[in-house]
């Protein structure tokens, strides 16, 4: 039971909101917040709390340290995710829908969290779809808004169409190996040219989740057309929880093919990198723009990967806390400009230092922590996800990554610079934020601030990452 | 014992400091007469120190020897080469004290009178404070570095002084150019001296200019180009000596630096700082005449070049200052001239003795000459000879005093100019008979156009004056006779028992065969110049016009302005700097600007790839897919 | 050759004939039709194989739920004997050779690999094996995964609903 | 708390005070105190340091502070300085404190301003301080990216474009340090064990040579960007030109130092064998740069382009003399970096006093300036003297010890470059004399002109500590060249193993 | 072997059907024509697992389970995506996958 504490609390919660859902009167739906807000809250502080470790369903599903920190990573991040949504929620349109968006959100993370335990490929793929198909419900959550419904659309085929491919893949994977367990795979995958493909295949469909190019362009539509939280969640939380399944898959599941993807995460992730830049450059949309900035993330995160060792898995779940914070803070001042002016253009920002210095402010923090400035933690992040690829000797792909970065910069700068340098005619005015957003750019502010200079957090997941690999 | 000798350096240093920066507390005056007793107080422990060189310490052996007054460790470049400040005494260097801290104390004396109104006042004898302290600074150099040190400022000085009409554009222009001329020469020098302490170790002169000492007898170093690289040093080093001494090439600036206040000219472009080129190769002389003879040869070509081709123009000029200058140039090229066919030991050395004796002379002359060209010039307004004539009546100190220094420097005995003209004139009879011509045919020609310029000063056309000019003030016209008196009398001081090439001493005497001939021909050149300008005849103008392109040419300065200009404006500017520029612009510039403009069109150009169409995202999905699988089954391999 | 031979080729010829067909048939009840032949001889393989359960489960969930839901959308959504309109000629073409490409990239993969020769038991899956199986939380054991499929149905209830739901006036 | 310390927590403390100050006058009072205490603490520092080397300890590094930081990968933060890094520091203090000074009109944004600036000096302190190559490189990106925001909303001209342009560029040179800095950091053990990322542990092993010829030109391109190496000094112009004042004086004063200061405590003191074999591929550049930045200068009509392209040539010789490989031409590139530093940014202090009173940087719309402001154009004079190399300043100290030990090369090859990099100098009168006839002497062209008022108290306090800084170096520099000297001995030890030094 | 049927033809069937499915996703318009070319896809991948459970791994029954909850996931799946699709006939009368271009570059 305990081993499993997570998902339990988690369902135990999800019920515990259908029900006060049921009993809900009509008109006092928005009641659910706090209590949904608070039940979170209080699942990620238990989840901190020391338990057993260890392997349940003869193998289906175990968990470690590091994996009860990857689901603690997770919580902390829907907890912020739960707090900024609160102004959109409040909003006429979401009213009836505010303990569905919960519970669906919860579901996802559920999903994530047994996908993240899975010890074989039947619990993955379970919670790979469990934790994708209530997101594409939450894609076209707002029903009367074409562009959402067009982000569902597009979610909902694009993953059906990879999980064909990777359940392909998977069939395969059985077919050469006799097994679907972990470890049994792990002892006998080779790299035959069936088994490549397979291993391809299995790629690709993770590459989907991870929006990997060229297997990301779903992502830009979907993140512009959903509401900009499913957006903030899709693009942090999920994307979170695909990197560190997909981390402990290669690492573990495919440790024999290890030069094989290794190879292919070289190519893939010069590839993310680039384009993911290239067209962030020229995005107006502000989440249209976090959309391409967080495909070139992912690209910069394959860097820790292919370190195949200690240090890269620990680089790994490093940066994607520190990306968890820096993006759920640009995510959280694009909100509530959202919510409060319905204003989603960079060109909008124009000025906006003037009018509202914290918010800009927190942006430029969050957006400088992507970029990888010091002494915000997105460089402690960024510099030791290189050094994992550097330790492997792969200093052209550090060198890529790191020019890369000048790019992404680059577009960074163009936000900066609208809210900071240029002076507009009509800027966005001065308006008041609610607490609860104050409280999730408060969170995501500490957390980039303290994140990069407290080496015992990194020290402390170094710690946990022993052996993983 | 001579450790007070640092002050005669100090004082005008402290001075400088002092009116520059409180001298606006202050009346203008006092910053003037502050100036001109600081000055004194210099120039007294000259002669004091003087004294004591010659006639307390004297000789040792029977030669007078190099002292170190003073020395400290200014900067360590390496663990040989050491900058050091220091006084160095030695017979050139106490002849020079005592030379430029009179004369100094003469132009201090008669600016009070001649600056009087003048706005900037007080920045003019800050300036000429500082000038002071870095020509002494200069000729009292232990080590080349050091030289070299007080030569740019000594240049800054000048350039400062040159400007010091800083709202008249031509005044600008002459300091700016004065300033780089000289600073391109410095180049050299500094190129010299790299070479030489590369090639020998030290910067000292003590080391250096010892006959027996490692430098000389060990350091000729490799050869390039023929030479040795001793010989290239010392020609880089005499590159700044010509240009500081304004010598053909370089001489362009002396002309054009009369834009300067007159005091200035006298002091500076007269002499004191234009002698700086003659001083370095006296004061590097052993090094030139064991290790780089070649450079000495130049030296002495240089020098008679530029003599001949100035004394030459000055012939053609109108502008009292001008005409001036180019004897300048003209005299300094006889002491170059004097350097370069000098031999080194006692009576061998009788050209570096004569080089510096007319050093002395002419800074006595010269100065008179310059400070009663101010007088003139304050009298009635202008620097051009056409609007002058029969000023003898209104100005008749000045007439005296310059009428005395036209014949000493045209070298009429007994004037002090006719001594040490004869002595250079020996030195290059001794030499060959060609160079001698080559002397009587300067004299004659600075004995001409030094009349030319007396006769239609003082005599010539009477001209209708605005205000009937007035004789100078007391305070101006006293240096003047002090100087005169120095220009009548400085020849008897027998000089080659002071200051020789190896410090021994040794008798001069006058050698007739010389000096008739060079008496005759400066009479000669004289009398000419009577005939042509004592009354307004149109004798100069048809002799210029039958010269014809000869003339035009001298009277153009034979164009070596414009070929500068056309080779700064022309060519530096034109031809380097501007295609630097554009080339930083649009090149450099350009390709760092190009790569975002790439940048910017890929993304551009690849945006159809987002196209929008969930079709077309499942074909590159599946593709990519394929594509990866393909890669990865056929083409990798290990 | 065989009966099951002959069943196989039967069962495969439906099954390729009618993929085919369902992709490229222009009436969308039709291709509605065809894939739930395809469904149904899938059914047959499954049977084939002695997967009765499976079998079972094939058609009533796969053939009867959702090609049942898939006629229903159909019927909402567009005019019954609509043609639907002819796909891009390029669009045709570059996806059908990527599909070839991959077809003979995954069947050339698939021919290079020496499967291992195994016997085949005869007996068929006994259903009790497999209820004990789906309650069973050891190895091969199905509890744990049954939970979730539960959780992800729930959630693709409400998601559904909450979409699909008209707005209330 | 250790002295070294200090020179980041006063920083952050003022910052922090600035964040509380209610008017623009108390923001200026904040910033000016708290960097005035950063003075007297750098001149404390020099002081305690001669001190400390006069009783005999002649450790390498003094002040030495080491703490933990990231155990596993070995990142301390450590902390000391030698000669050089207590003279970077003291010209630090002494620029900042007269940038303060120098922007005490900006009324815009003021308190974000001064914000920026002294984040900006403390990324500079940090970086002179570190002997960490993390925590330097932290420091040296810490210390590009203000320049953003301060070129970007207080600056002039095309400030976008030269804001963007500057950050990128220099950013491109920080990704090649980083990748430089990481190939040092898994090379720093090559007999396995435990790798470092401290400076002084990493001089003392042998890296292999063709592992150092890999990362050397990364290192040396990536901290030449900063120091303007050619050709990646287009940044320099353009953004020289549009920072604000104070900008760009601690840009140019101190900021383009962090690239020559790096290209010497990192590329060559720890790669020297690559340093040595590729020397002469940066040397022909840096030769260029010389010659070429002087050249530059000469076309300019803006002010600060002058004055920026001049940096160029001057920075050059920096570069050029670090390669040199000996300890005089050593000294001498640090002695030029404070000079220049100095220098620089009493030019640009001065620039902006003259722009903010003329409102153009176009030489040819002025003239006759010193007339109307004496003072500021006495004090360009001197500048200007000061940057062609005028002996009692300290350009020439620095100029003529980088030249005489150029020259103690035996080779032709670096004799030759020697003297092309000399007659720079000439160049150099060229720009500077045009300059200052043109703009000050003459007649005054604009008679709005003639209305203008000469320095105010707080630009003659920011020009007069300048202007003492350069002639106090220029007038006594054996102090600070023999303590730069001291600091030189274990470079030159280390560079003795990779070849003949001289 | 299964009594004369060799694994690799249910192999070869099933990736035909495989990329007869992709295919029809890739040109189909219509996005209920496009579901269904998705559940071809999914039925391979079932007979794959299917055919590897009995043919070569017949001691546990992993393939048939997979199969079992790929078509669960397949039902959620189709729902979810019919809920949308109606959803989008509602805001557009049209559920042409052309359509869906509101958004791009």
């Amino acid at each position: 039971m305990l081993i499993m504490r997570h998902e339990l609390l988690l369902i135990a919660i999800t019920v515990i909101l259908l029900l006060i859902e049921i009993f809900l009167p009509h008109d006092k739906k928005h009641k659910i917040i706090l209590p949904a807000i608070l039940l979170m809250a209080l699942v990620t502080a238990a989840g901190f709390i020391p338990g057993p470790t260890g392997v349940l369903f003869g193998g289906m599903y175990g968990t470690s340290a590091l994996i009860l920190l990857m689901k603690n990573i997770l919580n902390i991040g829907v907890l912020i995710v739960f707090i900024q949504s609160v102004s959109w929620l409040k909003l006429d349109d979401q009213k009836e829908k505010i303990s569905e968006f919960f519970i669906l959100l919860l579901s996802t993370l559920i999903g994530m969290d047994y996908m993240i335990s899975s010890g074989d490929f039947l619990m993955f793929y379970l919670g790979l779809e469990l934790a994708t198909i209530p997101i594409a419900t939450l894609a076209a959550f707002e029903r009367y808004k074409e562009k959402s419904a067009e982000a569902g659309v597009k979610l909902i085929f694009m993953s059906a169409l990879s999980s064909g491919i990777l359940l392909y893949g998977l069939s395969m994977i059985y077919g050469t190996t006799g097994t679907v367990y972990f470890p049994e795979v792990a002892a006998t995958f080779q790299s035959t040219p069936l088994q490549i493909l397979a291993f391809i295949f299995f790629f690709a469909g993770m590459a989907f989740k991870i929006s990997l190019v060229p297997f990301h362009l779903w992502a830009a539509d979907v993140y512009e057309g959903a509401p900009i939280n499913v957006t903030s969640y899709l693009s942090v939380i999920s994307k979170g929880a695909a990197v560190f399944i997909f981390t402990i898959i290669l690492y573990t599941v495919f440790a024999k093919i290890a030069l094989m993807w290794r190879d292919v995460i070289y190519v893939i992730a010069i590839l993310t990198m680039t384009m993911g830049n290239l067209f962030a450059m020229r995005q107006r949309n502000i989440k249209r723009f976090l959309a391409f900035s967080s495909i070139a993330q992912a690209g910069f995160i394959l860097l820790g990967i292919i370190g195949q060792s200690q240090l890269g898995m620990t680089t790994v779940i490093y940066f994607v806390l520190i990306y968890i914070f820096s993006n759920l803070g640009a995510f959280g001042v694009a909100t509530i400009i959202s919510n409060k002016t319905g204003k989603e253009s960079i060109d909008d920002y124009d000025g906006f230092y003037r009018t509202n210095p914290m918010l800009s402010l927190t942006m430029m923090l969050a957006l400088f922590s992507l970029a990888g400035i010091p002494p915000i933690a997105g460089f402690f992040g960024k510099f030791f996800l290189f050094a994992a690829a550097a330790k492997q000797g792969l200093y052209i792909l550090v060198l890529i990554a790191v020019l890369n970065t000048i790019v992404s910069l680059y577009y960074y700068l163009l936000i900066i610079k609208a809210m900071f340098l240029n002076r507009s005619d009509q800027p966005i005015g001065y308006f008041k934020s609610d607490g609860y957003t104050r409280l999730g750019l408060a969170i995501c502010i500490a957390g980039i601030l303290i994140i990069g200079f407290a080496s015992p957090v990194y020290e402390f997941i170094l710690k946990l990452s022993y052996g993983i690999y | 014992m001579f450790t007070y000798t640092v002050w005669i350096v100090l004082i005008p240093f402290f001075l400088f400091i002092l009116i520059g920066f409180f001298g606006h507390k202050f009346k203008p005056l006092v910053s003037g007469v502050v100036g001109t007793s600081g000055l004194f107080a210099s120039m007294a422990l000259s002669y004091y120190t003087a004294y004591q060189y010659f006639f307390v310490v004297g000789k040792t052996g029977d030669v007078f020897g190099k002292i170190i007054g003073y020395n400290t460790v200014w900067l360590k470049l390496t663990e040989k080469l050491h900058i050091d400040l220091g006084v160095l005494l030695d017979p050139i260097s106490v002849m020079m004290l005592i030379v430029i801290t009179t004369v100094s104390f003469m132009v201090h004396l008669y600016s009070i009178g001649y600056m009087q109104g003048e706005k900037g006042y007080m920045r003019f004898f800050s300036m000429l404070s500082l000038f002071s302290f870095s020509m002494l600074g200069l000729v009292v150099a232990t080590n080349i570095f050091q030289m070299y040190i007080f030569w740019e400022l000594v240049g800054v000085s000048s350039y400062l002084l040159i400007g010091f009409y800083y709202t008249r554009d031509t005044a600008v222009a002459a300091s700016k150019k004065a300033f780089i001329v000289t600073r391109f020469a410095d180049l050299g020098f500094l190129i010299g001296i790299l070479l030489l302490s590369f090639n020998t170790g030290t910067f000292d002169f003590l080391t250096l200019t010892d006959p027996n000492g490692v430098a000389i007898t060990q350091g000729s170093g490799i050869m390039f180009l023929g030479l040795s690289t001793m010989t290239w040093s010392m020609i880089f080093i005499f590159m700044g000596g010509a240009g500081k001494s304004a010598m053909f090439p370089l001489h362009i600036w002396l002309p054009d630096a009369m834009e300067g206040p007159t005091p200035v000219s006298a002091l500076i472009h007269a002499a004191t700082m234009v002698v700086a080129g003659v001083y370095l190769v006296a004061r590097m002389f052993p090094i030139f005449h064991f290790s780089a003879p070649v450079a000495l040869d130049v030296v002495m070509c240089v020098g008679a070049f530029s003599s001949i081709f100035a004394a030459v123009i000055a012939c053609t000029q109108y502008d009292i200052k001008r005409v001036l200058a180019y004897s300048t140039m003209s005299q300094i090229g006889l002491m170059m001239f004097a350097l370069g066919v000098s031999g080194y030991g006692a009576e061998e050395g009788l050209g570096f003795m004569a080089s510096m004796f007319h050093l002395f002379t002419h800074a006595f002359f010269k100065a008179l000459l310059f400070l009663a060209a101010g007088a003139i010039i304050h009298a009635v307004h202008s620097n051009y000879m056409n609007d002058m004539g029969g000023l003898r009546k209104h100005l008749p100190i000045t007439h005296i005093t310059f009428l005395i220094a036209c014949l000493s420097i045209a070298g009429i005995p007994p004037l002090a100019g006719f001594f040490s003209k004869d002595e250079i004139l020996a030195a290059g009879h001794e030499k060959s008979m060609m160079l001698f011509i080559l002397g009587l045919i300067i004299s004659a020609l600075t004995a001409f156009y030094m009349f030319r310029l007396y006769f239609s000063i003082f005599w010539g056309k009477q001209q209708q004056y605005h205000h009937t000019p007035h004789e100078a003030p007391k305070v101006m016209t006293i240096p003047l006779i002090l100087l005169a008196l120095g220009a009548v009398f400085a020849g008897f001081i027998p000089f080659s028992s002071f200051v020789t090439s190896d410090g021994k001493p040794f008798a001069s005497h006058i050698d007739f065969a010389v000096a008739i001939p060079a008496v005759l021909v400066g009479v000669l050149g004289a009398l000419t110049a009577m005939m042509f300008y004592m009354k307004e005849t149109n004798i100069p103008e048809t002799i210029s016009r039958s010269l014809g392109g000869f003339y035009r040419a001298a009277f153009r300065k034979f164009y070596i302005d414009e070929i500068y200009l056309f080779i700064t404006k022309k060519i530096l500017f034109n031809y380097v700097s501007r295609p630097v520029a554009w080339f930083d612009r649009h090149i450099v510039d350009g390709s760092m600007n190009g790569i975002s403009y790439v940048t910017n069109e890929v993304s551009t150009r690849i945006k159809g790839m987002q196209s929008g169409q969930l079709q077309q995202y499942a074909w590159i999905f599946v593709s990519g897919a394929i594509g990866l699988a393909l890669a990865f089954i056929y083409l990798w391999t290990l | 050759m065989t009966n099951n031979q002959i069943m196989f080729f039967i069962f495969s010829a439906v099954i390729v004939i009618f993929s085919i067909l369902t992709v490229t048939s222009r009436r969308i009840l039709r291709a509605a039709t065809f894939l739930l032949f395809v469904l149904v001889s899938t059914a047959g393989l499954y049977f084939m194989l002695r997967f009765n359960f499976l079998a079972a489960i094939q058609l009533t969930l796969y053939a009867g739920g959702i090609v049942v839901l898939i006629i229903f959308s159909i019927l909402l959504t567009s005019h019954v004997g609509a043609k639907l309109e002819q796909p891009g000629l390029a669009k045709v073409i570059f996806s059908a050779l990527t599909a070839l490409v991959g077809a003979a990239v995954a069947i050339a993969a698939i021919l290079q690999y020496k499967f291992p020769e195994t016997v085949i038991p005869k007996e068929r899956t006994n259903i009790e094996d497999i209820g004990q199986a789906l309650i069973s939380t050891g190895k091969y054991g199905y509890a744990l995964p049954f939970e979730v499929i539960s959780i992800l149905l729930l959630a693709a209830m409400i998601g559904s609903i909450i979409i699909a739901k008209k707005r209330k006036d | 708390m250790d002295i070294l310390t200090l020179f980041i927590v006063i920083p952050v403390i003022t910052m922090i005070g600035i964040v509380f100050c209610k008017d623009h006058k108390q923001v200026k009072w904040a910033a000016a105190i708290g960097m005035g205490i950063q003075l007297l603490m750098a001149a404390y520092l020099i002081i305690h340091f001669l001190m400390e080397r006069n009783a005999g300890n002649t450790a390498e590094m003094l002040f030495v502070k080491d703490v933990v930081w990231f155990p596993s990968l070995n990142i301390h933060y450590l902390v000391g300085v030698d000669g050089i890094s207590v003279a970077m520091i003291g010209l630090t203090s002494i620029v900042i404190f007269a940038g303060v000074f120098a922007s005490w009109e900006v009324e815009e944004l003021t308190k974000e301003f001064f914000i920026s600036l002294i984040l900006l000096s403390s990324g500079v302190f940090g970086f002179f301080i570190s002997l960490d190559l993390f925590t330097l490189f932290l420091f040296y990106e810490l210390a590009v990216i203000p320049m953003y925001l301060l070129i970007g909303i207080w600056g002039s001209g095309p400030r976008e474009y030269s804001a963007m342009k500057l950050t990128l560029m220099l950013m491109g040179g920080s990704a090649l340090i980083m990748v430089g800095l990481l190939g040092l950091y898994f090379h720093s053990n090559p007999s396995g064990g435990q790798l470092t990322w401290s400076i002084l542990d990493i001089s003392k092993v042998h890296i292999p040579v063709d592992v150092q010829k890999f990362f050397f030109p990364f290192l040396f391109v990536g901290f030449g960007v900063l120091g303007a190496l050619f050709p990646f000094h287009t940044w320099s112009p353009d953004g020289h030109a549009s920072a604000p004042t104070a900008v760009s004086m601690l840009h140019a004063g101190v900021l383009m130092k962090l690239g020559g200061y790096g290209c010497f405590r990192v590329a060559v003191f720890l790669l020297p064998e690559a340093a040595h074999e590729l020397g002469w591929i940066f040397i022909i550049l840096t030769t260029i740069s010389v010659i070429y930045g002087a050249f530059g200068a000469v076309w300019q009509k803006d002010l600060k382009y002058i004055n920026a392209y001049s940096s160029v040539s001057h920075c050059g010789m920096v570069l050029f003399a670090i390669l040199m490989f000996n300890k005089t031409a050593m000294d001498g590139a640090i002695l030029q970096m404070i000079s220049h530093g100095i220098m620089t940014a009493l030019f640009f202090a001065l620039i902006g006093m003259i722009y903010g009173r003329t409102h153009t940087r176009y030489i040819n719309e002025m003239g006759g300036l010193m007339k109307v402001m004496p003072f500021l154009g006495v004090a360009y004079v001197i500048g200007g003297l000061a940057s062609l190399g005028l002996p009692g300043f300290s350009g020439f100290v620095a100029e003529m010890t980088i030249f005489v030990g150029a020259f103690q090369n035996v080779d032709t090859f670096h004799r030759v470059a020697t003297i092309i990099g000399v007659s720079s100098i000439v160049v150099t009168a060229v720009y500077i004399l045009r300059v200052i006839g043109i703009l000050l002497l003459g007649k005054i062209k604009n008679e709005h002109y003639e209305h203008l008022t000469d320095a105010k108290w707080h630009e003659r306090l920011s020009t007069g500590v300048l202007i003492f800084g350069i002639t106090a170096i220029g007038l006594a520099p054996l102090w600070l060249s023999e303590m730069i000297s001291g600091g030189l001995g274990p470079i030159i030890q280390r560079l003795l193993l990779a070849g003949p030094v001289h | 072997m299964f009594e004369g049927v060799p694994l690799t033809w249910f192999l070869i069937l099933a990736t035909i059907m495989f990329f007869v499915g992709i295919y029809g996703f890739l040109v189909r318009k219509n996005l209920i024509t496009i579901l269904m070319s998705l559940e071809l896809i999914l039925n391979s991948v079932n007979i794959n697992f299917v055919a590897f459970n009995k043919l070569l791994y017949p001691e546990h029954l992993e393939g048939m389970f997979f199969t079992v909850f790929i078509i669960a996931v397949a039902a959620a799946e189709a729902s979810v995506a019919i809920a949308i699709i109606i959803n989008i006939y509602r805001r557009l009368v049209n559920i042409d996958v052309e359509n869906m271009k509101e958004m791009k570059y």
